[in-house]
């Protein structure tokens, strides 16, 4: 188990400082969950246009530097993107975190892809696995919602 | 691993009984541990121990880890459709508790039906007793015919449009009688009436599929499957488990929990409350091991070659009368000699190291039908062999000597 | 036996975590065991084992005699009057879920009030909160001041003549409270109030007297006195226990069994249903000859010892914030890092070997109180030294630096 | 353990024939027994005359060779004896059962002595001990009820 893996440099910086957080307004779906063993919570905004185009999302939440800075990576990576592509990459992601699945989208930025793999550090650490995935699952819950 | 050699795996074997060597024929009671088990155990406190699911340290997670694989592993060894189907319980009886509670507080209402049967052990009967009480219900017993077993007709003739659940034996643990338990789900399940099997004697001599039985629930006692003692499983559809509300409180089954209100975790863990007994359930692993190493197909015809060699014998002694004479019968053998109370033979036999159990076995309600207050029972388990029948049945003689009969 | 010695009485400490020597600051969730515990489990099931309370053969005597012997044991251990006073339960949690549901059913109705606190455990609230649903009864909390604890005229204040039973814990598992009991059961006891202690931790770490302490149950965890998971204690008062209803219905629990009406066993047996798990009921006295070999007393000026050096050291970091400042604590010891999660802090403290508890240890309606959604837990065992201090300070120094605070 | 002082000639002769089975008739008093573990049951009947003196006895019961033969033997030795003498009696005969105590009472025949003695074999057989005891706190009980 490699510490440094779990707290790397783009993981703290999300941690301490999370991008979209708050609640964005025109939101017009939502999802919250909350992990009662450590008291972890999050809730998660998206404004999906009628394009069916992400043009919007946000979180709130507690919990720990693992927990905000998924939520915060997830915010950056999916805003703007097509409904689609989004719940593909939210897959693939779950799949890289929980079986070490690599990522294979090709429409996302070398810069993304280093954002993205650094959630993979957790592989190592499984109580800590839930603190990276649950928003990502909320997320996709959000938007079986709307369905 | 091979059934012939097989007490060598149970270290209570090298004990003596009164200067002789122990023959077990009380595993119906509760059933030996190998050493896998035993030694599972102590590995596991002094090596990986810590309290489950709660802490992030790297002790908690291998506990944790340990206990949510034996999970799995009962999962695929009963066959049942997902792992959060599989509740640990303190035993079987916690387990039929747990179903009466919180199954008849939802779904039971004054004047409903609880059918079972005269067979049922105490486990079975008193917990519903229970709910008859709280809900004002009734018990309706299917009686046993002569062999000492329930018919499929029996139980037909006493299914109503008020019967809530039909709650059954799968082995009686007094006269061996298997219960025929698909035909019984398949009749319940056209009237969509839940059947819960007490699998207690059931689990350590059948092959168990959940998935081709149908049962609704199946409770099992894992001390009596060669697993550490206060240690049980509930098997139960996740339908049921989803609808029913939790049966104890405490620490772990909750989801949020505010001052006026509280809601629960999602199944298994809601039926989990408090700490568990995490040594146990890691060790049982290593019962499944044993059982899988010898296959159960091997255990149930040795022990059906025992079984039957018994029945062999004592029907030629002309004292003895045995207790039931099922079509299909499974690893016990109960019977009575006349003149001599079982519990006089029980001492007997065990002056000459042979472990038999008397009395009426939890089951007041069957001996009072059969006009006994008390039997004598030989139960078989894996590590018994012909000569074990031959040194009961010497041990008998000598109860007979003693009594001068 | 020498205290400062005594981690060698303990296998779990030849484990690495992580390359280095295992530091345990997590015995409020679950303590490690004695060798003499874990090799009193094996030897049990290796040379006495049998089923107890149901044969008579000679396994099954001595079985019976070594499972009772432990009654008297932790009768003398409580002084309790009554060795009928104790009842064996699967934990805590199952021993409060037992008094709520027995007691609940037949003393607390419509509209009656259950004094609880803030402090309380979600095993010290849940099992109330169903008697609450069930009987439309109330819940009042009393409250904790900015200490953390909760003081008498709290208690008082919150006694009405709906109070059916009080209902407290006996040192918090978050804020180390220790709880004025017998001050809290003299102004019960005027007013003909029962008391229930949760004591899971206070039990491994104070002198019991129950005679003096006067509180009618008492409940306890034994994997946190040294002792096998799986098992709890249940002390209350000879009255009690022969008023209330039983709590599960199964085998050894009868007296007599009728298809229309069953009467019940005394206690204690009226509320040990089932096969019970013999193996860590027998272990549990040598659990016993621990702590008494070492003694009380000296095992709690040795743990104050640590929790002292442990309070001064972690104040002295002004980054640090200890959770509730109690006139008496017991070997607790909770707080916060500003500017980073206790989850993180757990973590990083278990890859420098250090195990310790993060979240909200089953207190959320107290965590909420606090403002604070989860906190870290050091907690003290016999085992713990000074130099586990030191290594937990650094490890927080650690912490600090991978954070770049 | 021996066999052979649990199942003496006296006690095998008792439990076959027991004596003073059945209900006496004008008995004033009685009470039963029941122990849950093995289905012994007894139920016991006296008659008590205004001069305390126990003209009658006799007893009901289903149980072991020890349970009846104890039965048995408690009605032959107690018949005729004065109520403070019985209660004496039984109560050292309960004391030699479970604490292996002496017999003082020197109003007992010799073969009286013997017969009791015979009841002294269960000691070494401690899940038996009970069924030898019941009939006698059974017995005792019946005259608690009267006073
Ligand atoms: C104060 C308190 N009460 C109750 C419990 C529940 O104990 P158990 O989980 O052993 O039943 C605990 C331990 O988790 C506790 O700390
Ligand atoms: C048929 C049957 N049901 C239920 C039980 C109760 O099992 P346990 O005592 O392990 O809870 C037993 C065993 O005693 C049994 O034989």
């Amino acid at each position: 188990m490699e510490l440094k893996e779990l707290y790397q440099e783009i993981i703290l910086d999300h941690g301490k400082n999370p991008r979209n957080k708050g609640v964005c307004s025109n939101y017009n779906f939502d999802a919250q969950a909350h992990n009662p063993l450590c008291g972890d919570k999050v809730h998660i905004y998206l404004n999906l246009d009628k394009d069916k185009k992400l043009v919007d999302i946000s979180f709130e939440g507690e919990g720990c530097a693992i927990s905000l800075a998924s939520a915060s990576i997830l915010t950056e990576i999916l805003k703007g993107k097509d409904l689609n592509l989004t719940k593909k990459i939210s897959e693939e992601i779950l799949g890289m975190i929980k079986n070490k699945e690599k990522i294979t989208i090709n429409s996302l930025t070398e810069d993304q892809i280093t954002t993205i793999s650094s959630l993979a550090g957790v592989q190592e650490f499984p109580m800590r696995v839930k603190c990276a995935t649950m928003v990502w699952h909320t997320f996709l819950s959000a938007l079986n919602k709307k369905n | 691993m091979e059934v012939e050699n097989i007490k060598k795996e149970f270290p209570i074997f090298k004990q003596k009984i009164n200067g002789k060597p122990l023959v077990y024929l009380d595993s119906a009671n509760s059933s030996q541990k190998p050493k896998s088990v035993i030694d599972r155990i102590s590995s596991f406190y002094e090596t990986e121990f810590s309290n489950v699911g709660r802490s992030v340290h790297s002790l908690a997670v291998k506990a944790t880890n340990r206990f949510e694989n034996t999970r799995d592993r009962v999962q695929k060894y009963l066959n049942a459709k997902h792992r959060e189907e599989i509740i640990f319980t303190k035993g079987a009886t916690e387990a039929i508790n747990l179903v009466a509670s919180s199954f008849g507080k939802k779904f039971i209402n004054s004047g409903d039906e609880i059918l079972i049967t005269e067979l049922e052990h105490h486990s079975n009967y008193v917990p519903w007793h229970f709910i008859r009480q709280e809900k004002g219900a009734k018990i309706k017993f299917a009686e046993v015919n002569l062999n000492g077993e329930v018919e499929i007709d029996e139980i037909k003739k006493n299914i109503s449009n008020k019967t809530k659940i039909i709650a059954i034996t799968h082995i009686s643990n007094v006269t061996g009688a298997i219960t025929p338990i698909k035909k019984i789900v398949d009749i319940a399940q056209e009237k969509n009436i839940p059947v819960l099997i007490d699998g207690t004697q059931g689990a350590p001599h059948l092959t168990l599929d959940m998935q081709d039985l149908g049962c609704d629930f199946y409770a099992i006692s894992c001390h009596k499957m060669y697993g550490p003692n206060g240690l049980g499983i509930l098997y139960a559809k996740k339908k049921w488990l989803d609808l029913l509300p939790p049966y104890q409180g405490g620490g772990g089954m909750i989801n949020e929990v505010y001052k006026d209100s509280i809601s629960y975790a999602d199944t298994p863990t809601k039926f989990e409350a408090g700490t568990m007994q995490t040594a146990e359930v890691v060790a049982f692993s290593e019962s499944i091991n044993f059982i899988e190493k010898i296959g159960m197909k091997n255990i149930l015809s040795h022990e059906n070659k025992i079984l039957e060699y018994g029945l062999e014998q004592l029907k030629k002694k002309n004292s003895i009368n045995i207790i039931g004479e099922p079509k299909e019968r499974g690893s016990v053998l109960c019977f009575t000699i006349k003149g001599i109370h079982p519990h006089d033979i029980a001492t007997i036999l065990d002056d000459e190291g042979v472990a038999v159990r008397a009395g009426h076995h939890c089951c007041q309600i069957l001996h009072e039908k059969l006009g006994l207050p008390a039997t004598t029972r030989a139960s078989i388990g894996i590590y018994n062999t012909k000569e074990d029948i031959d040194i009961l049945c010497k041990a008998i003689d000598h109860c007979k000597k003693v009594f001068q009969i």
